[in-house]
């Protein structure tokens, strides 16, 4: 079991392209992240527990969904990690196996209202969904 | 077991400050390799001229190696980045001059290797006598 | 042709037991130029050197080759007996058969075998050698350190101080540097001013030390012993030996809004100005871009109050040409620009400080006389949050701030925190860290304190955002141990930036041909042995310009510095290596290609006049090598493409000789 | 000169006068967008660099583009964010590039796209070939005395290393934009923090929190406007906010150059 956890982390950050050994626990990400309030497990932690390899409770977490892709992380890491790539690289773990989509095209129209932009609906159904 | 064991001719250049520490190094610890390596000391690896491999060729050796300090060891700070492009440059001409690019070698060896020192002449000695004698090049100012 | 004397050691058995001496010996004798050829028991004892010695004089040998252990051992060793026997040390070569043959070999008859290839190499090579005197080259008994900070004074004041004279140039008005802005030391607490002042003093006071204020290096020529150096005296506007340093001019000068750099802009002086009380010189400076009767004509008034007479519009700039026998560099350091991490919001609100910005607020001599108000209304801070780390242990990618740490900014914030908790006890203090960093003597004593006596609060964790909005400064950051992101309303932020060298150290670098970091700190000699001597000799290096240090560290740099050199001034000449490069001129093509590769500058180009063979005169660029800073290394002989260059010692026939020897 | 021009679906439905004002400003200007014939969403996100489908449509447009040795622009800061990351993936990713490319010849027969395309947002464009200088010569109704804020969020910015348009934590481009049009930038803190984006669509009230904190301190700083270029910034601040107009930044240009009026009736 431990071994598996081991390798779907592997293949995240194969995939990502993000390397979680260049973090220095100094928390600035999460210090940044403008969606803290809405996410269980926080941007420094994803990467610890990429690293670590305890990935179990980051595939059923629903800070998949909260992050805001803003990218605010990103930029001012002083490290380079890049936080968010690795948390779209643990979500798209998730929705790309059978059945995992987080949103399907019949919930949309529920969340409509007449001036919502095209963008978003796009944006999110591309994020959430395989 | 073969009685005339075919033993290749080695020329190996050390800088005086890493590498012939090293070898000295190997010899304090005794460690062997085969006699057919000769040193020749050279303040630093950047004053090995590459027309002395070539010479060295001339005259019949089956293979050069050249050992200096590790780059940014270098006991004149910059000396190793010169050997370093100047061996890449003459072993690439090697080739077009026919001697097989494996009877050379660049090695970096630091006064406290002498065990790398030692491993290094070995494996280099075993990868030449593999390749057999060494087509001597003509220097055709010898020539009559 | 030579007369070679063989002598092969058996070294007890070390040699002998792998080696067939005899044999050896036989085999030499033969070799061209062998005249004679023996072997003993130790070669390198006092019967042995006898033996040789005695060979020389009776068979009038010209060189000598030893057959014995590494020349690492005992070359020096024969030297000396050479010369002891009248010849020149330099005639004297020695075949490795000890640690190059008998102790990695096994085998009698190849062990033999190489030993005599060895010996017929180092016979080849000798056939070729010609007698070698070091040269000797006088030495100037005067230093300059470059920069008057606490590393060019103590530097300065050391080397005065065993009799040697020494020049500071300081390109700012007065010396002092940044310790003179620091208000407290850690971790005592004494006043920077306290301790710092009195040394300015000593400089000032002292028969050997002259300061060159406001001056600048300009030009560096020459090598270890012998610098010719340019100094550029910027005018001042002001004669420095008429100046009395009362400061009337300074108050009764009309332009009044230049930003005051020694408070790093937080108040103004004006455009004659003195930076503090306490400056050395003493005397009053004109800045020319704010002055009006520099720039226009109009005013005079400091010239009309000065009662000495001391102001001199027309002031040039002066250059002086001196000599020295050392350098020393003290360029020290500077904080980095905050406007990369503007997700503080330094440039948005005043309010928002880096830590040396907040020694000035706290110092007595500061913008606030030394209360602790917040820039923007001048209201007391109640909440005041520091950050760390701002710029420093960025990795490369990251693209902004260092990659190393700065040292200092765990230590000044765990000061600045604990100094505030003491004077203002109603006040909030957070510090956002990564790792605390407190090797040092009595310096994690002293952070404990921080957080145990005085109540700081010390949070892992790092601040995200800043946002200035009314009179707050909203902070954005992360406690990790906690798990939380916190929300404070703080009065005042200040920023540990982190720090880098100065600016100047880079061009001075390139004149000096000392090597840099990429980080443009200069580079020791060696990180361990050598830590004070830059790898260019007679360059030293004291402070901050060598990597980020605290003050008791740079005091313990710069008088280490001071005594290296003082070993190097009390010299009356200094010996080199006669083994250096030298230039065939006659066939040197002039290309530069050798001075382009030598990591020390000791080849330069002149233009000489050369008899041609019809008679007439032609003019050609032929290198020269200075051999007292030629280092031996040969990297021009190899670069040399006309074959003018070769070295000393090492010739190319030389080793080509020891090639043919060994593949014959 | 001629541009390729990228609009996206936004500016062809929701976002409509944005596109309006774009292109009249552009003639007036000196610049024709060049629409590009049948151009597909880029996706709203750029995603995962390990997906290559979700990166053709931008991939067929920097192609296009490619052809006709135009530089590429887009209005939307999504849609420029996409074509901006996928351009820097084929530019830096030899491996992603040769596998991208093989789907494009597959399908179309014609050269692959060799990664030379320059791609820009409308505001790069007015800055880096039309001139900020320019624009302030053509203006005939400055907006003298106006205060306004210019609302940067993440699309344009970041992931800076990629974007380059300015620096993420101190950008101007939208200040000096603001100046040339004779109004004042006000410069607030939060001018690149994250509205809440698509979030929006399943949690209204934390985007509306996010909206508020910007708007709010846009406020403090004196702002009496908010301009932005993006459709799904504008929506998340018109929205949940209502303390001062938000408009986008090509209603602000046209307005200067006092084609406002054509525009609307157009």
């Amino acid at each position: 079991m431990h071994n598996d956890n081991r390798k779907i982390a592997d293949e995240i950050i194969l995939r990502s392209g993000v390397n979680p050994r260049k973090c220095m626990k100094c928390g600035k990400c999460t210090a940044t992240c403008p969606a803290f309030d809405r996410m269980e497990y926080h941007p420094h932690q994803f990467v610890y527990m990429v690293e670590t390899g305890d990935i179990e409770p980051l595939l059923e977490s629903k800070s998949l969904y909260t992050c805001l892709s803003c990218f605010a992380c990103v930029d001012r890491c002083p490290r380079g990690v890049e936080p968010a790539k690795l948390v779209e690289g643990v979500r798209n773990a998730v929705i790309r196996q059978q059945g995992k989509n987080h949103m399907t095209a019949d919930d949309v129209p529920g969340k409509l209202d007449s001036d919502l932009p095209q963008q978003a609906i796009v944006s999110a159904f591309r994020k959430y969904t395989k | 077991m073969q009685v005339n064991k075919y033993r290749p001719l080695i020329v190996a250049f050390c800088c005086n400050w890493c590498s012939y520490a090293g070898a000295d190094l190997a010899g304090n610890n005794r460690l062997n390799y085969p006699a057919d390596v000769k040193i020749i000391r050279v303040p630093c690896s950047c004053r090995v001229n590459p027309s002395f491999v070539l010479r060295a060729f001339q005259r019949g050796a089956d293979g050069v190696i050249i050992c200096g300090c590790h780059p940014g060891d270098c006991h004149y700070t910059s000396g190793n980045y010169y050997t370093r492009r100047r061996m890449a440059l003459l072993f690439s001409m090697l080739d077009y001059l026919g001697i097989e690019r494996e009877r050379t070698r660049l090695e970096w060896v630091s006064a406290a290797e002498g065990a790398k020192f030692a491993a290094t002449m070995n494996d280099f000695a075993e990868q030449v006598a593999a390749l057999g004698e060494n087509k001597r090049l003509e220097d055709l100012r010898c020539k009559r | 042709m030579q007369r070679i004397g063989v002598f092969v050691c058996w070294c007890g058995s070390n040699i002998a037991g792998t080696v067939d001496v005899q044999a050896v010996s036989d085999a030499l004798r033969n070799e061209p130029g062998v005249v004679f050829s023996t072997n003993y028991q130790y070669m390198c004892s006092q019967a042995g050197q006898d033996i040789i010695i005695q060979a020389v004089k009776e068979h009038n040998l010209t060189g000598i080759v030893v057959c014995s252990c590494s020349p690492r051992m005992h070359e020096a060793t024969f030297r000396k007996t050479a010369a002891a026997a009248g010849l020149n040390p330099y005639m004297v070569e020695i075949a490795n058969i000890r640690e190059q043959c008998s102790w990695v070999h096994k085998d009698m008859a190849s062990g033999t075998e190489k030993a005599i290839i060895l010996g017929k190499a180092a016979v080849a090579k000798v056939n070729l050698n010609a007698p070698l005197t070091p040269g000797e080259t006088p030495v100037t008994k005067r230093a300059l350190v470059i920069g008057g900070g606490i590393a060019g004074i103590q530097t300065a004041l050391d080397i005065a101080d065993a009799g040697f004279p020494v020049d500071i140039v300081e390109k700012n008005p007065t010396i002092g540097g940044k310790m003179a802005q620091l208000d407290k030391t850690f971790p005592t607490l004494d006043c920077a001013a306290c301790i710092l002042t009195p040394k300015m003093v000593d400089v000032a006071q002292n028969d050997n030390i002259r300061i060159f204020s406001y001056s600048e290096v300009e030009d560096i020529k020459g090598f270890v012993g012998n610098f010719d150096v340019k100094i550029r005296k910027k005018a001042r506007f002001v004669k420095e030996d008429i100046c009395t340093g009362c400061g009337l001019c300074t108050e009764k000068c009309p332009v009044r809004k230049v930003p005051n750099e020694f408070n790093l802009g937080m108040d103004n002086r004006r455009a004659i100005y003195i930076p503090f009380a306490q400056a050395v010189p003493k005397v009053a400076t004109i800045d020319p871009d704010a002055c009006n009767m520099l720039k226009s004509g109009k005013c005079g008034v400091c010239s009309k109050v000065c009662t000495a007479g001391a102001i001199d519009y027309k002031q040039q700039d002066e250059i002086l040409d001196e000599k020295y026998g050392a350098i020393v560099v003290a360029t020290g350091f500077n904080p980095i620009s905050m406007d990369k991490f503007d997700e503080y919001a330094y440039n948005q609100s005043k309010d928002v400080i880096t830590s040396l910005e907040f020694e000035r607020l706290t110092n007595a001599a500061g913008p606030t006389q030394g209360k602790l108000l917040r820039p923007s209304d001048l209201k007391h801070p109640h909440t005041i949050v520091f950050v760390q780390c701002v710029g420093s242990r960025c990795a490369s990618c990251a693209e902004k701030g260092k990659e190393y740490c700065s040292k200092i900014c765990c230590m000044y914030t765990a000061k600045h925190a604990m100094l505030i908790r003491d004077k203002y006890p109603d006040t909030e203090v957070y510090v956002f860290y990564i790792d605390v960093r407190t090797p040092g003597k009595n310096f994690d004593e002293f952070y404990r304190r921080a957080v145990e006596e005085y109540g700081v609060k010390y949070i892992k964790g790092m601040v995200g955002k800043v946002v200035p909005e009314g009179d707050k400064l909203k902070v954005q950051a992360s406690d990790l141990i906690a798990g939380k992101q916190l929300h404070i309303d703080a009065d005042l932020v200040v920023l540990a930036a982190a720090i880098e060298p100065d600016k100047s150290a880079r061009p001075l670098a390139t004149m000096l041909t000392a090597s840099m970091d990429t980080n443009d700190f200069f580079t020791e000699a060696h990180p361990k042995l050598r830590p004070v001597e830059s790898p260019t000799a007679g360059v030293f290096l004291s402070g901050a310009c060598q990597g980020p240090k605290d003050i008791p560290e740079t005091v313990s740099q710069a008088s280490a510095a001071a005594a290296k050199v003082i070993g190097l001034l009390v010299k009356d000449k200094l010996t080199g290596n006669p083994c250096v490069a030298s230039a065939n001129e006659m066939m040197c093509n002039g290309c530069s290609t050798c001075e382009r590769v030598c990591p020390y500058g000791a080849i330069t180009y002149i233009d000489k006049e050369f008899r041609m063979p019809d008679r007439t005169v032609a003019t050609r660029r032929v290198a020269q090598v200075n051999p007292a800073v030629c280092q031996g290394c040969g990297a021009c002989t190899v670069a040399c493409m006309s074959g003018a260059m070769d070295l000393r010692g090492f010739m190319s026939s030389q080793i080509i000789a020891e090639v043919d020897a060994i593949c014959k | 000169m001629k541009v390729s021009y990228f609009p996206g679906c936004t500016l062809k439905n929701k976002a409509k006068d944005l596109d309006v004002y774009a292109r009249k400003c552009a003639e007036i200007l000196g610049v024709t967008l060049e629409e590009i014939e049948n151009w597909q969403c880029c996706g709203g996100v750029f995603t995962s660099k390990d997906e290559v489908a979700t990166k053709l449509s931008s991939l067929r447009a920097l192609r296009y583009a490619q052809d006709r040795s135009q530089p590429l622009v887009s209005v939307c800061s999504a849609c420029h964010n996409v074509l901006k990351q996928t351009n820097y993936l084929m530019q830096n990713d030899q491996a992603f590039a040769n596998k991208a490319n093989l789907y494009m010849t597959s399908n179309e027969s014609c050269d692959p796209y060799d990664g030379t395309t320059a791609v820009y947002h409308y505001l790069e464009l007015l800055r880096d070939v039309v001139g900020f200088d320019k624009i302030a010569e053509k203006v005939t109704n400055p907006l003298t005395g106006r205060k306004i804020a210019p609302y940067y969020g993440c699309l344009l910015l970041r992931p800076n290393s990629v974007m380059q348009m300015d620096d993420p934590e101190n950008p101007t481009i939208f200040e000096d934009f603001i100046r040339a049009l004779g109004a004042e930038p006000v410069v607030y803190s939060m001018r690149n923090e994250c509205c809440g984006g698509y979030v929006t669509m399943e949690d209204p009230d934390f985007s509306k929190s996010k909206s508020n904190a910007v708007v709010n301190n846009a406020v403090s700083f004196g702002a009496e406007c908010v301009v932005t270029a993006c459709p799904l910034c504008k929506y998340n601040l018109d929205k949940n906010t209502h303390t001062i107009p938000v408009v986008y930044f090509t209603e602000l240009l046209a307005e200067a150059l006092g084609i406002k009026e054509d525009c609307d009736n157009a």
